[in-house]
């Protein structure tokens, strides 16, 4: 029951947990992978069933990334985060949460990848193809802010990153001519929802002509059956999404063998393959082979190494005084 | 003239209170009546609901007792003689002023585990933030001031006779306070209750920064609106909006028609 | 119960309300406590309660010194201005509050409260609520209530000044029968004299929240201690300048030059003016000669104004009965007393050109209370 | 000419308006006396019982821990890195368009709600009609609905899809994503406010008043205006307060449908969430604080003012 | 103006309010209206102001009907009980309110109400808000509010009910004399008879609805037309049973049995009670005899009760210069008139044995109004 919000919080439970019939696991996870791991949880619960004789429990909360970082952070003792951003996972190890090196998981520490794609009304009325048809005067444009959002910062990168590889077809990578467009863009953008979901729902209530978001959403969108159009633009930027577990709070917990298991399960190919059927790019090279066609192959595809990695971007593009702050106040 | 302000204030109305509402049944009733109860009875709804009533019911009581306690001594205690009354009077505001997003934050900060208060609590078994109590606070910092507001302008105005003819007629306070000062203040303490209850189902920022948001566990009906409707499950998230709207607009309405018996004995005579 | 006030002070901020008050009051007796607004009225009545705490100065009951105690324990009753009653209660459940904080059992309670319901006059209502009175009747509820726990001291704060001129004059003979019934220790305040001289035994009057005298209602008529008191109670004609008037020679000792001296004021009471028609036979006693300038119809007497011969103007009232005057007949003006307040001492001068012909005021009895048979 | 009959009993005309004990009072406060033998006199030592410190002390803490603390954690969090900071984190343009925008917007939203709540409050409690009652309990209705389902509503009704929204778009009016709706969003959040201070204002007023005007010679607007409008202000004044402290504040309603652009439609309560977000709590608070300071400053003037004034709310 | 109010009807639901009253009054007079609560006096007042409207008959100012003017154009002023004073507008404002709705230019503004506030005696006030003034305060800028317009008709609504009783004695001299000087026509409801008989010029007297007597104070008192106006107005001795009492052998007429007959109703005045102590010289003449039972100091008069042979009592008013009476005192009684209210007839009888000896009530003035010189 809720009055227990953890009920494993007292040290004197650790050893009880492993023989106990009941194994529960915080899971604090970002937005969009709520209904994929719902879709998960039955099956590692029967693996886990079979192979110890426990029964696992999941305590779920999703959140906008930065929030959920933040929650983690402050307190919220999630065994499992499963985050937008690697940069999220990298402030709850910075805070001495995570101890181990997460990155040398399986997948670089991956559990799904997917693009930053454009989504249109059916038929593409305003003939969207490119970045460049963004920038045209009387497009609407709908994007998360990169300020309140995780997702928000893969579509700002995969902006500045065609810019930058349009650049460079002329010549050098040139970041004046990437931080032009993205203020072009900027100035047709009509709304900056605080999340990516939000500014989905934005688009379902008709607003706006085209949506900067992940290729996944537009696939299950177009799935269950909304009349949109995936557009993917030549250059655009690769997205994967970490998740790993919380040292701190599986020693604390007790459960540091089911949240390792439940994390390796992530990776299983039937795991990968829930992810993929609702429009992930999956990471395991033979799942995505199989649901290949499902996808839309951009003509290239780069990721955040090209722009420096991370922690250059968080510095360079969303610190303060940086180039999305500059394109917002040249922008008033 | 008269006729034409009536037209503009039902406009008003429909436009600003019916229309959203009417949206809401909409939308709630998209798929059918079986829709809206299959939406109300998934087990995270009737969770998240139980959580809702219990942070009213704990919100409600705290803040009426203390709230009716509070307003006494605003009114009436000698010791906020001075300068003490006018800063309280304002304090009692503030949390209207504060986002409340800033304000279940603050209560993170200040109660979290990092903290020495919140590593206090946590030392002696007692969650605070991302659990019920956090919740409740948080709720309570929101609805501070609506009991109070609603109080002390009646009992400025209802004086202090009736409360020493009943002293002088050997009556100790805490008679006199039940049986003099209760049924005169009864009705503006339903009236802050009532507010106090409908805020408290309604809030969302703080309690979703304070409770973690965690399903079936700290996620209470507001949250899980919020939920739903970013999850696209539009008619479940419409269905527990209006059954939140209809919760607080028949509490109202009783209230409204409860006085409206009460104008009507006075009337009568 | 017997009443002792000693110094009795309270201030509120920089303001005495109360400065120093001392009186007595004898068991049994009604009590008015008279005086101008703001004199400090309310103030004593709420300290002899307990509804206020003195600043300083002690109270006793029977000579026990009651200052600690809270007013719960007093046993007194207490009717308030605008009456108090209990809103939401019925006129049974107001009766019967004080019984029933006293834990009394049911069947007392109704037998009390009825017995008092039938004394006010009124059975039958015991259902209504307070918002169903006239306010006469809400008055009288309100006495029942203070009754009700049998006080031993009754405390009114001007109990009919929310009531009209009729109705009021009945409610002050009833209640001072009621009290007579009792024999209730009671004070009460109020601002108006007549309802006062009516009821009381004895009157203390208070000003600036100090005790300007104490007595029955027929000594403080009659010997003011002070010119405050001399206005206050029943009208007067206030002399501005000295005059010479017949039969008044101790006069001329109080003045200075045209005007009276320093502090000194001099009063007529209107009962005191005798007038006669020039043309009278007894006219040739000394009176000043006068031209009437005003006469009202004032129901049960004359309303009349006089000019004297120096240009005082004075006013008396004229019995019906005697022979009417019209504005602008000569008068000859016969005064009869007159108070003299001087820093020196304080006179009542009697006419000496009359002396020991008439005595204007004979106390009827040898007691100081009205008789009744 | 009347006699100099009046002489000195009656004088005392004034008799002022009775101060009511409210500085002593008995209802759980008064203070019980205790009285001591000192220098051979009576002397009154006024104390405190154990019940009345338990009273206050509860009453202190619950308002300590509940709303002085955290109020106070925003202030030191704020300054928490120290003038710099907090400074810098001020100046910077987007937090402080964020902030004039909020400003200017809640001002707005307070003369609106001035207005239609001051009116809807008189046809409330003047006007008999048919729905009045479900009217006046539909008024909390704003308080009790999820702010943010309050948002997703008003998108709904107002985007292209809805019959409103498509209608409205033919006149090429939007009200979505510029001020005016963050005004909509505001002005719905707030709808109670006003109408909840004025009706019992109005309700109480003494209708002779009015009357005494009209035999005064006033038409019936010019009455309006100069009798009924002066004495319900304070109700206003208070509720316009409230609106303007609440409009400060709100965040979930006007997330959904502001726009949300920085240095445009962006307000504050959305900046302070996306530097929460940015893990800037520190800048969050810094916002905070302005507006808090800002409330806390009407607040109290007005309270200042209307006691100097005389007038009592 | 010269008002004329024809069959007037005033219905609430079922309740006749005000029931076919009919009326006239002169220009310049000062009416009183008087009648026990509940009597549509008030419901009167506010249809001549425009306030309500008639159900049925009409109003007219100097023979204009009014009953479609609006009450902003009939040029009245009205001085409300509660005075409803602006309470937000300061004293200046409150009385420059007539004048500014009148768009009158600042300088007159000014100087009218300077003037106002000048006979008001308030100067200086003019900066302060309604409740920092005392009641009487109130009540004065409440006329001078209602005067600034120079209304043709005044109307006050019981101008003093909620003021204390020595206040109101001043200010309804002050309201006669501010009225006399103006000459505006004015009508004044009130409870109070003492206050219409002091102040009115003439007096109507309302029950139930309808006018039951119109006249000088004088007349109504000394010729009411009615039992009610007899018992309502002034004092009176009401006989419950016949006695023969001597010197009004008229009376047997109406006896039924021990019984007045069905409808007859007998009242005696107390100033047309003499007493006289039994030893007096002058006691051979017709008197009853009786004993004192109560004697009361009552400020400027005894209050004295008595007991005739026969069992009924009486009271009396005993000026203090006469000889002093006591309970228990056998005295001579001598009653020198009463009134005789019968369905067939009303009658007013003097004493025959004393008949032609001396008259009680002797007019002053042939004009109806007192006369000031
Ligand atoms: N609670 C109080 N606070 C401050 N001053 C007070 C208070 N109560 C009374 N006073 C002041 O004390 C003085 C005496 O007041 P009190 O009420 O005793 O007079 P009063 O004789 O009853 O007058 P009234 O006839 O007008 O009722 C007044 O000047 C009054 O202003
Ligand atoms: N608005 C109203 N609705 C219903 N009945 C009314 C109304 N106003 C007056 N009445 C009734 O009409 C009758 C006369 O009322 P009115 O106020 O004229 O009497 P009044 O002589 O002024 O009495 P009072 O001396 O008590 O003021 C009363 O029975 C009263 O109840
Ligand atoms: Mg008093
Ligand atoms: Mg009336």
């Amino acid at each position: 029951s809720f009055t227990e919000a953890s009920p494993d919080s007292t040290p004197a439970s650790d050893a009880s947990s492993r023989s106990a019939e009941t194994v529960s696991l915080t899971i604090g996870g970002y937005s969009t992978i709520k209904e994929e791991f719902e879709a998960i949880f039955p099956l590692f619960q029967k693996q886990w069933k079979e192979k110890t004789g426990q029964t696992v429990e999941f305590k779920q909360s999703y959140q906008a990334s930065g929030a959920q970082a933040q929650n983690i952070i402050n307190g919220f003792e999630a065994d499992i985060a499963a985050l937008s951003l690697e940069g999220d996972i990298d402030k709850i190890a910075k805070a001495g949460l995570i101890t181990h090196e997460w990155k040398e998981a399986p997948h670089g520490g991956m559990i799904t990848g997917s693009i930053v794609a454009l989504g249109v009304r059916a038929g593409n009325p305003k003939a969207i193809e490119d970045w460049a048809d963004l920038t045209k005067p009387g497009i609407e444009v709908l994007l998360p802010n990169p300020k309140t959002s995780g997702g928000a910062k893969w579509d700002v990168n995969a902006i500045y990153g065609a810019g930058l590889k349009q650049s460079a077809e002329a010549g050098q990578p040139d970041p004046a001519a990437a931080k032009k467009m993205l203020s072009r863009i900027y100035q047709n953008v009509k709304t900056l929802d605080k999340s990516g979901e939000e500014s989905m729902a934005t688009f379902d209530k008709g607003v706006g002509d085209v949506i900067i978001t992940y290729e996944n959403e537009l696939i299950d969108r177009i799935k269950s059956g909304k009349n949109y159009e995936e557009v993917v633009p030549p250059y655009t930027i690769a997205i994967e999404n970490p998740a790993v577990v919380v040292d701190a709070y599986v020693e604390k917990h007790g459960t540091r063998e089911v949240a390792e298991a439940f994390l390796d399960f992530l990776w299983s190919a039937e795991a990968q393959r829930i992810f993929a059927e609702s429009g992930f790019r999956s990471v395991d090279p033979e799942i995505a082979k199989t649901y290949a066609n499902q996808y839309k192959q951009p003509a290239s595809l780069f990721d955040t190494n090209y722009l420096g990695g991370w922690d250059k971007v968080n510095k360079e593009l969303y610190g303060n005084g940086g180039i999305w702050d500059q394109i917002v106040a040249g922008n008033q | 003239m008269r006729s034409l302000f009536i037209l503009l204030t039902v406009l008003l109305f429909v436009l600003i209170l019916v229309l959203p509402f009417l949206g809401i049944l909409a939308g709630a009733g998209a798929e059918g009546f079986a829709a809206i109860y299959e939406a109300l009875m998934r087990p995270e709804s009737l969770h998240a609901l139980q959580v809702s009533f219990i942070i009213v019911l704990i919100v409600t009581l705290c803040n009426g007792v203390l709230g009716i306690l509070f307003s006494l001594q605003m009114v009436r205690g000698p010791w906020l003689a001075g300068w003490l009354r006018p800063l309280l009077n304002a304090i009692v505001d503030l949390p209207f002023a504060v986002s409340p997003v800033i304000g279940g934050l603050m209560i993170i900060l200040l109660f979290g585990p990092n903290t020495l208060l919140g590593a206090f609590f946590e030392n002696v078994g007692f969650k605070i933030v991302f659990a019920l109590p956090g919740m409740v606070m948080a709720t309570i910092f929101v609805t501070f001031p609506l009991m109070i507001r609603e109080l002390v302008p009646v009992l400025t105005e209802l004086g202090q006779t009736a409360e020493e003819a009943s002293a002088t007629l050997g009556a100790g306070p805490i008679r006199t306070f039940f049986r003099v000062t209760w049924p005169s203040i009864r009705w503006a303490v339903y009236y802050g209750l009532a507010l106090t209850a409908a805020r408290a189902i309604g809030e969302f920022g703080a309690v979703l920064v304070v409770s973690g948001n965690i399903v079936k566990q700290t996620q209470t009906a507001t949250t899980l609106v919020y939920q739903d409707s970013i999850d696209q499950n539009l008619v479940a998230a419409n269905s527990v909006a209006l059954l939140l709207g209809l919760i607080s607009i028949v509490i109202l309405l009783f209230l409204e028609w409860m006085k409206k018996r009460k104008e009507d004995q006075l009337h009568a005579h | 119960m017997h009443i002792e006030v000693r110094d009795l002070v309270k201030t509120f901020g920089d303001v005495a309300a109360v400065n120093k008050a001392s009186f007595q009051i004898q068991n049994g007796h009604l009590v008015g406590l008279l005086g101008p607004s703001g004199g400090g009225k309310t103030s004593i009545l709420r300290m002899l309660a307990g509804l206020e705490q003195p600043t300083a100065g002690e109270i006793y009951f029977d000579g026990k010194l009651v200052n600690p105690i809270p007013v719960q324990d007093r046993g007194i009753g207490f009717v308030f201005q605008h009456y108090a009653l209990f809103k939401h209660m019925t006129v049974f459940e107001n009766v019967a509050y004080g019984l029933k904080v006293k834990k009394q059992k049911r069947q007392a309670i109704n037998e009390r409260v009825y017995e008092l319901l039938q004394l006010i006059g009124l059975e039958g209502t015991e259902n209504k609520y307070p918002h169903q009175l006239s306010g006469g009747q809400r008055q009288r509820v309100a006495f029942a209530r203070a009754l009700a726990p049998k006080p031993r001291l009754l405390l009114l704060d001007e109990p009919f000044a929310a009531i009209d001129a009729k109705v009021r004059k009945e409610l002050r003979l009833w209640l001072r029968n009621l009290i007579n019934q009792f024999g209730t220790t009671t004070i009460f305040v109020t601002h108006d004299q007549d309802e006062a001289m009516e009821v009381a035994d004895d009157l203390i009057i208070v000003q600036k929240g100090r005790v300007e005298q104490q007595g029955a209602p027929w000594d403080i008529y009659n010997h003011p201690a002070s010119a405050f008191v001399a206005s206050f109670i029943g009208e007067s004609n206030k002399l501005k300048a000295p005059v010479a008037l017949q039969g008044f020679p101790e006069l001329s000792a109080y003045r200075a030059g045209g005007e009276w001296q320093e502090g000194t004021q001099v009063f007529i009471r209107p009962e005191a003016i005798e007038l006669r028609a020039t043309h009278h036979p007894q006219t040739a006693e000394a009176g000043e000669p006068g031209k009437i300038t005003h006469v009202h119809f004032r129901g049960d007497a004359w309303y009349v104004e006089v000019e004297l011969a120096g240009g005082m103007t004075l006013f008396t009232y004229q019995p019906l009965h005697q022979e009417a005057l019209q504005a602008g007949d000569s008068v000859s003006v016969f005064i009869q007393q007159l108070f003299v307040f001087a820093p020196s001492d304080i006179r009542i001068l009697e006419n000496r050109s009359r002396k020991g012909q008439r005595r204007l005021y004979v106390y009827p009895t040898t007691e100081k209370r009205s008789g009744s048979k | 000419m009347l006699a100099d009959r009046t002489a000195e009993g009656s004088l005392h005309l004034a008799h002022m308006p009775v101060v009511s004990g409210c500085q002593e009072s008995f209802l759980f406060c008064r203070p019980p006396l205790n009285y001591v033998w000192r220098d051979r006199k009576l002397k009154v030592m006024p104390t405190v019982t154990p019940y009345q410190i338990a009273v206050r002390s509860l009453l202190i803490g619950y308002l300590l821990v509940l709303v002085v603390m955290p109020i106070a954690a925003v202030y030191a969090e704020g300054f928490s890195l120290g003038w710099t900071p907090f400074w810098e984190a001020l100046t910077a343009v987007i937090a402080w368009k964020a902030i004039l925008l909020t400003v200017k917007l809640s001002v707005v939203t307070t003369v609106i709600q001035a207005v239609i709540g001051t009116m809807s409050a008189f046809v409330l409690v003047r006007c008999r009609f048919w729905g009045r009652r479900l009217f006046n309990s539909l008024v909390d209705l704003p308080f009790a609905l999820p702010t943010a389902v309050s948002g997703l509503m008003l998108l709904t009704l107002l985007g292209p899809q809805s019959l409103l929204g498509s209608w409205l778009q033919a006149f090429g009016i939007s009200l979505l994503f510029n001020q005016t709706a963050i005004v909509i969003g505001m002005v719905f959040i707030t709808f109670p406010f006003v109408i909840r201070t004025v009706q019992p204002l109005i309700e109480q007023f003494d209708l002779a008043e009015e009357q005494a005007s009209y035999t005064l010679g006033a038409s019936k607007v010019y009455t309006f205006c100069k009798v009924l409008l002066p004495a319900v202000v304070p109700g206003i004044i208070a509720g316009g307060l409230l609106t303007f402290s609440r409009a400060l504040a709100e965040f979930g309603a006007l997330s959904l449908i502001s726009g949300n652009l920085p240095g445009k439609t962006q307000v504050a309560s959305v900046f302070i969430y996306g530097e929460i977000e940015n893990f800037n709590t520190q800048g969050a608070a810094a916002v905070s604080i302005v507006l808090l300071t800002l409330s806390f400053l009407v607040l109290w003037a007005v309270q200042a003012l209307q006691k100097r004034r005389g007038i009592v709310t």
